[in-house]
């Protein structure tokens, strides 16, 4: 057994784009018979595959995180694209990298240091290798060690040959040549044959870890084999010969065969699992819960414009999705929308965000049901649109003109916006709220597995629209939410009228009267208030409910934190850990648990933004830990930061 | 939606809410309101199947004043609102009232887009060529040289014309009325709810508080036969008291001219006849202004097609025919599942 | 001498609209004598004045004001306007209102409950009477009170008549027929005639409180003389009629004329300024100070297009007006603006403020100077447009995508408002940071005097645009200020590109670089909180600089909070004020500052938003005192607010 | 600004700036930044004086490749910053680059606004009919039909036509090019610099990536002399590889139709000559599509009048004139001001 916990498979987790069946892994199984005799076996390992935007990296990373989740290791993977669509070859802001971690522990982040990089090109090693572990294994191709393509990358030397990567084991292949070699069977150009350099590669770190190559094979001759067979022969070709290449080849020092046993997961169908599809899901089966169509309005964004991609597809559950004109229409046809009955659902990034503000305003003053997805990326402005940040939390909770209250949700992890994204329906409606989803680029893209759930297990909560025009008041409350009646219009007897200037208490006429401002204001504080009453008391992620060091954690620092906490812990240091996932209204108990402890330490990928509102709040002094490089934390990070603090 | 048991009984009355109203004395959105109601009447949708949105504005206080459904929304964004309404509920009726500063200033790109999609919206702008809610300043619509708050020395920018930019943006229905025309404006509004698609329809509104006489040039009841051109799809471009002026192409120059039946050997048979369908005709009608030409009133332009929410309830039927949605478990295990035992 | 404390009159002050040469106040004297007799000396009064909008209430109190100013007293107004352009004559919600507090003592506030109210119609009297202090002087124009009149305030028995003013002392009098009276002789309509009401009671006023009419007559003169004699012939026979009727008539009991010693002011030249007028002369002495062109753009939305139809007015002082498509339109071309050289500047209220967040981010990522007026109105949404409130202190301070620090300056009256847009240009100009001026409904409209300050002692901050080449990097900071440098398109070799995607340190290129965009992050709150260096530390309003409690306040509380304070601390309470200025950042020695006291109260028209920044920043559980009626703090509530503190 | 000294010697590498081009190899860009580059070193303007702003996209990133001033603001503002710009100092040649979505989609509002007002900004509308940046969604100017990431089941809405659009909104000079087109977009460039008021140019952009060969129907070199129709100002719209294709008026229905001259009686003489001060003409060719008419290339419309910020400094001049500004302190003692002693 581990010692590091367990995942808390009690939060729904999961898959990926295309097709396929369930089936139970056997594909591992075969592979593992040929490196019985001479492989290592390890816990964990941290591989980053980097190349040319054009090298395929993706692919391969996506391919090689598909065998390991069937392979029944646990995972967690980090795509970092280049901003460019496609940037010149060879350039270093055109590469392109995908990190996985994988392990037979509880893994939740894509791993601070690689274990092993594969550069495609020297690009791709000057750019990686400073996060390299020192020790660290790097694969490279030797072949594209081109003077031009050296230059490119900015060495004046050829780092292979002048010693100046002392600190790593350097493996040096000629990947390219061994490829075209491969290939030189199926009749493709050399340009395609090229392009089959990820595979050669997929092929040996596959090899490495102990994968059989059946999956991929189908999967090669599924996507090309009909269209395009030479290029899928040439692309198993490839593969195969990365594969033999590991088990024949002579390997330097250190290189060898591993194998990783499979992480403990409790019963159940799997898929792995990014947070864009998992938003997306979430919301789809929000809206079933209720019994509402869904009318996803958006405007595209990196790294937002995922939600409504994946809702394109999904028009048979009744999801309609609109492409706008901008994000102001986007947010306001969703607001239509919810007023004819259907859940208004629109999404983007923090420059659209701060475009929808008026907008929100009105449906708060409206009071009408809306969800808000804010895939969070770097700013300010423009900022660095493929680079993720947490940095939108003001804007969600305070970004409006006058005191507009709503709730606002935070998802931990790629499988865990599926619950959020249910409960952000389930609050919004019941509430008649808008109601704010906190995602960012690191969660929109990174893939987990997630055990899927049993949806006819789902509680429904089926919205009651309002039918009977008896004593009927478009702004009379339900006692006990507080929410106003939704009613569709098309409903006989309950013609209404409502707006953004402020209605009176009951009838939502018009209304200037001083005293009912107030009471509107006051009615529109307590009804967000109150959904405390309804939401889960915070519970400890880990460690005890007192003591030293709590770190309270929101959004996708969960896995660094969860990480860092347990080795602490295992350290036998007395570190808590608490992850927010209501950041507005906060749960009941949370300013009374953060006492309880002598310090309490934020880190935050922002300058100190739910720092301010526990500080505010529970009068905490609460201290943050900022990082704002684009990048989600290291686990070394916050346990350093830990540290710090506990030493302070 | 229409549910002919109740629309033989529908009157004005049935659409007139219990707000009183709060417009200025005077103002031309009084006028406008009874021509609404009343062609609602004859149009004959219950009136639980009748929405009004309207962005911030005067003209946008409309909905309060009508018994059926009504949203007053934020400043711009009514045809934006409008369209999520009409993608959720196909089959209510959907009216959208916004002032020119409304439409065209803040909303011109909603406005634009909307007009393109050909979502299925009734879309009437009283252009009174001012801003009324916010005091008086000037409006895109506004004429050069318009004295007011925030032109001291008068507007410089060139107005737009509601109707030629609608063309241009790619509108299948463009038409005029005159707020005082309470005969007209009730046909126009007709036509246009029985256009499926955006039907864009300038009515011009005299506020008597910012900018009064505004349209005095054509608007007037005496003049208005000399100053207005009322156009009717399959006859000629007549207009005048005696009915002998009449608008002819002058090929030339590729515009229009006017003309007088009976002077200078012109005949009837010299005179256009009006072909809605005609893009290029309604472009000319559009760009007519006093006093040089009369003043184009009526459904210059309409030329439908298939509306932009029936062609997303299409593909969605569509999909559902080709992939049916086999219940939420299909779908959160449709991609690479396997099985842990 | 007053017990009172005397004005500041450190802060400037001033001026009105329509331009008149400076003169000494001698019009008072004429009427002082006719009242001799028999007048009572009070201190001061509350007046307002009501009717339908078209009973030119707004005129009568901007002429009352006037000679009240020149008779030398102390002041403060605040008018009432309906959200409707014109409603219909008679109706409740068209009655328009303007009241002023003037007095021989510091006038801070517009008064709580007014002493006297005069009351044109039944339903001026219905929305009113409610505030009217118990035992106050009511003159009622009761040929108004028609049974179509009563009926359409909602009254159902004429109040004059049914004993349900008791409470008050009611004068009746027939205005409308003595108007009619008293125009007969000039050549008007009944109905031009009866619009003359207003003058008659503005007569009978100037009679109540000592005032001469030539000034009065002199204006209408002025303005009607020429154009429409028998207008301004029967506006000012109106005026004399209603004047004598004063000196003539039998009087009910308690009423009679009164004297108000002059206020002590300072020497110096004066006049009465809105803080619409005040903000807008500030932006033009800051932008000469600097030696800057204005390109003012914006948007109209009520309270806020008085700065735009100021500005326009004022071409000659090198000011270019911009009246934009929309607020983003707005703000942008004001940062285009700034980008090219002059001082850009723009103005909304809360929607519109809320749309132009996107923009204001590019200006904070570029680092442009840019000045944002935000005159704040009760929101949400559309809310309550006529309606003052401080609630956008979220939107300005947080409201923005990713961490986008820029200066928050508040300003606390009418006259304050030009020492503060002055201090916005001076950061925003030497600091390349967007500014943002927070005023509101009620500083926007109400008056006050002001002290004009000699321009001539002004401190130029004269802006140094970069021209030289040598070494020259766009994001080159100063190693004081952190500002980077402005440089002018036109510059020959300073060339150079800017944008919203995060910039390299120094060279200001596009960058991806994680640990540059940490750089830049803290780069930009450093120089934001370097600020602190560079403002007043915070000086105590009034009190002890330590002690039991002290009222933070900002805004347009001012008024209330300095009476308040005052009256308890006359009382004996031990109470203080500190009266914030620099929301953004805060003075350096605030929190230390607040600490002193047992207990921090902050009165704010919103939900707690000052309260907030202060709880987090100092961790000082300051305790909010929050009012959202659309209307300003009255002393009282401020007093009552202070003593529950004291208390508790 | 035009500084003839330096004018003579400046050449395309004078404007090009150090920034590596980030443009995906193959894109249409590359083509038309060279051809601005060329543009600009022939209009001879000193780099200093020269200022390229830009809203987000991939067209958008063009100002860093630009050794002059540059401003790469966000996405759809453009417009609206360079208004400012020149507000501030018209003395500057200001250059606004956008795509499809920037101008059209989310910046519509601001392209409109530019254009009515006629704000001497130089407009470069890079159309690709699609999304680049955002990685190939379907944009305004997209096909009916289009598959694309956000329409996976084909796009439904009527793309808007940009010239179209511009001339709807009143705007004073139109003209069109092709990426492809080296030897013709300096001169519609050159054009568009010496319009003074608001010049837009669409460009046509093969996006190599998302929407590869979208204008093959007309942008390809051996079909263009069938496919294009180079207008000129006073010269026949004549067109074809053998020259003997021409356009006219189909007087019955008021539209554009293709003849050949020298069959059923056609002379050179029935060709509409080119009048690109004609509205209508303008409308016309703007809306001709491949394959049944040749697409319009050249200067559409083109019809002078004073530029708004001309105006503007106009007006300031005239108050200046009438009320001088007399130094602060007048104007803080402009009010009702008394003295205390
Ligand atoms: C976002 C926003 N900006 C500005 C305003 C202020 N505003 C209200 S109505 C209006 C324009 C009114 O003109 P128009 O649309 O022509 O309507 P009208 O009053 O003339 O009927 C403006 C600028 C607002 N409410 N919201
Ligand atoms: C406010 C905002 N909304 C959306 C985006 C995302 N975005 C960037 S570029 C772009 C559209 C790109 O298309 P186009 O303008 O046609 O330029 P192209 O890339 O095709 O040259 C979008 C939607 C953004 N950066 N900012
Ligand atoms: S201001 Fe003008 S448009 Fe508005 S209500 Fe009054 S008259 Fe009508
Ligand atoms: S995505 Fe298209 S438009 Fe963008 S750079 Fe690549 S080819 Fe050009
Ligand atoms: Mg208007
Ligand atoms: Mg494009």
């Amino acid at each position: 057994m581990k010692s590091r916990p367990l995942r808390d498979f009690e939060s729904a987790r999961h898959f990926f784009r295309l097709s396929m069946e369930s089936c139970v892994s056997s594909d591992g199984n075969a592979a593992v018979k040929l490196a019985e005799v001479e492989r290592e076996e390890i816990d964990a390992v941290v591989v980053r595959f980097a190349g040319d935007s054009g090298d395929g990296i993706q692919l391969t990373g996506g391919r090689f995180a598909e065998t390991t989740a069937i392979a029944g290791q646990d995972l967690e993977t980090f795509p970092d694209f280049p901003a460019e669509i496609r940037a010149p070859i060879g350039t270093t802001y055109g590469v392109s990298a995908f990190q996985i971690n994988f392990g037979s522990g509880a893994i939740l982040t894509s791993g601070d240091a690689p274990d092993v990089l594969v550069a495609l090109n020297p690009a791709a090693l000057i750019v990686n290798i400073e996060e390299i572990k020192p020790g660290g294994l790097i694969i490279v191709d030797s072949g594209s060690f081109s003077a031009k393509n050296l230059q490119k990358a900015g060495y004046k030397a050829n780092p292979l040959e002048d010693g100046s990567l002392e600190k790593y084991r350097i493996f040096p292949i000629d990947i390219s040549r061994l490829t075209l070699e491969a290939v030189s069977g199926a009749e493709v150009s050399k340009r395609d044959g090229l392009r089959c350099k990820n595979m050669w590669t997929l092929g040996l770190i596959s090899w490495m870890y102990d994968r059989g190559l059946t999956r991929t094979t189908d999967w090669l001759d599924g996507k090309f084999g009909k269209s395009i067979p030479n290029v899928a022969k040439a692309n198993i070709a490839a593969l195969k010969a990365g594969h033999a290449f590991g088990e024949t080849a002579e390997m330097p020092d250190g290189v060898r065969g591993f194998t990783i046993q499979p992480a403990e997961f409790e019963p159940g169908v799997y898929c792995t699992v990014t947070g864009t599809e998992a938003t997306s899901w979430g919301l789809v089966t929000g809206a079933q819960l209720a019994g509402l169509k869904i009318t996803m309005c958006s405007y595209p964004i990196t790294p937002a414009s995922g939600v409504l991609h994946v809702l394109a597809r999904l028009k048979s559950y009744d999801v309609t999705t609109f492409q706008a004109e901008d994000e102001i229409a986007a947010v306001c046809a969703a607001i239509g929308a919810s007023y004819a009955g259907a859940l208004g659902v629109t999404s983007s990034s923090g420059p659209g965000i701060a475009l929808k503000t008026e907008a929100i305003g009105l449906a708060i003053a409206t009071e009408l049901p809306l969800i808000i997805v804010n895939t969070q990326r770097a700013g300010p402005s423009t900022g660095m649109p493929t680079k993720t940040e947490q940095s939108d939390l003001y804007l969600s909770v305070y970004g409006r003109n006058a005191d507009a209250p709503l709730v606002v949700l935070a998802a931990h992890s790629s499988a865990d916006s599926f619950d959020v994204a249910i409960e952000a329906v389930r609050l919004a409606t019941k509430y008649m709220t808008p109601v704010v989803i906190l995602s960012d680029t690191y969660i929109a893209n990174a893939a987990e597995p997630w055990r899927v759930p049993d949806a006819d297990h789902f509680e429904p909560f089926k919205v009651e629209f309002r039918t009977h025009s008896t004593g009927f008041q478009p702004f009379m409350r339900d006692s006990e939410t507080l929410a106003r009646p939704w009613v569709k219009p098309g409903t006989r007897g309950l013609e209404h009228r409502i707006g953004g200037l402020e209605r009176a208490y009951g009838s939502g006429n018009v209304s200037y009267d001083g005293e009912n401002h107030q009471r509107m204001t006051d009615v529109r504080f307590r009804k967000i208030e109150r959904i405390a009453d309804d939401i889960p008391l915070q519970a400890m992620e880990s460690g005890a409910d007192s003591g030293q060091l709590v770190v309270l954690g929101w959004g996708s620092t969960y896995g660094p934190i969860s990480s860092a906490v347990g080795h602490l812990r295992a350290d036998g240091k007395t570190v808590s850990h608490i992850h927010l996932r209501y950041i507005n209204p906060m749960p009941k108990n949370l300013g009374e648990l953060l006492a309880r402890f002598d310090k309490v330490l934020v880190p935050e990928m922002n300058m100190g933004q739910l720092t301010t509102m526990v500080r505010d709040r529970f009068m905490i002094e609460a201290q943050g830990l900022h990082k704002v490089t684009g990048k989600p934390f290291r686990i070394s990070e916050i346990e350093d930061g830990i540290r710090a603090s506990l030493e302070k | 939606m229409n549910d002919s048991a109740t629309a033989a009984h529908l009157s004005a009355k049935d659409f007139t809410s219990d707000q009183e109203i709060r417009w200025c004395p005077g103002c031309g959105d009084y006028a406008i309101v009874k021509s609404v109601r009343k062609a609602l009447a004859e149009i004959g949708t219950p009136t639980e199947n009748v929405v009004f949105v309207s962005g911030i504005g005067c003209a946008a206080r409309f909905p309060y004043y009508m018994a059926t459904y009504g949203f007053h929304t934020i400043h711009g964004r009514a045809p934006a609102i409008a369209t999520g309404v009409k993608l959720a509920n196909p089959e209510l009726d959907v009216w959208v009232v916004g002032g020119d500063g409304d439409m065209l200033s803040i909303g011109g790109n909603h406005t634009l887009h909307v007009l393109r999609r050909n979502v299925d919206l009734n879309i009437l702008l009283f252009n009174n060529e001012i801003y009324g809610l916010t005091k008086g300043q000037y409006s895109p619509t506004s004429r050069e040289g318009t004295l007011s708050p925030s032109t001291p020395m008068g507007s410089l920018d060139h107005p737009v014309m509601a109707t030629s930019l609608a063309l241009g943006a790619g509108a299948r229905f463009v038409a005029r009325s005159v707020d005082t025309d309470q005969k007209h404006m009730p046909k126009v509004l007709t036509r246009a709810h029985d256009h499926k698609g955006a039907s864009f329809v300038e009515i011009f509104q005299n506020c008597i508080v910012y900018n009064d006489g505004a349209f005095s040039a054509f608007g007037e009841k005496k003049t208005a036969p000399d100053t207005q051109l009322h156009v009717e799809h399959g006859q000629p471009l007549i207009f005048g008291a005696s009915g002998n002026k009449g608008i002819r192409v002058n090929r030339d120059i590729l515009a229009l001219e006017v003309v007088t039946v009976g002077e200078n050997g012109i005949t009837l048979d010299d005179v256009l006849v009006h072909d809605e369908t005609n893009r290029t005709l309604a472009g000319w009608l559009a760009r007519m202004e006093a006093p040089e030409f009369p003043v184009a009133i009526g459904v210059l332009y309409c030329d439908p097609t298939e509306s932009y929410e029936a062609a997303v309830m299409r593909q969605i039927e569509e999909a559902k025919e080709k992939k049916p949605a086999k219940g939420l478990n299909s779908l959160l295990q449709s991609g690479h599942t396997w099985t842990v035992e």
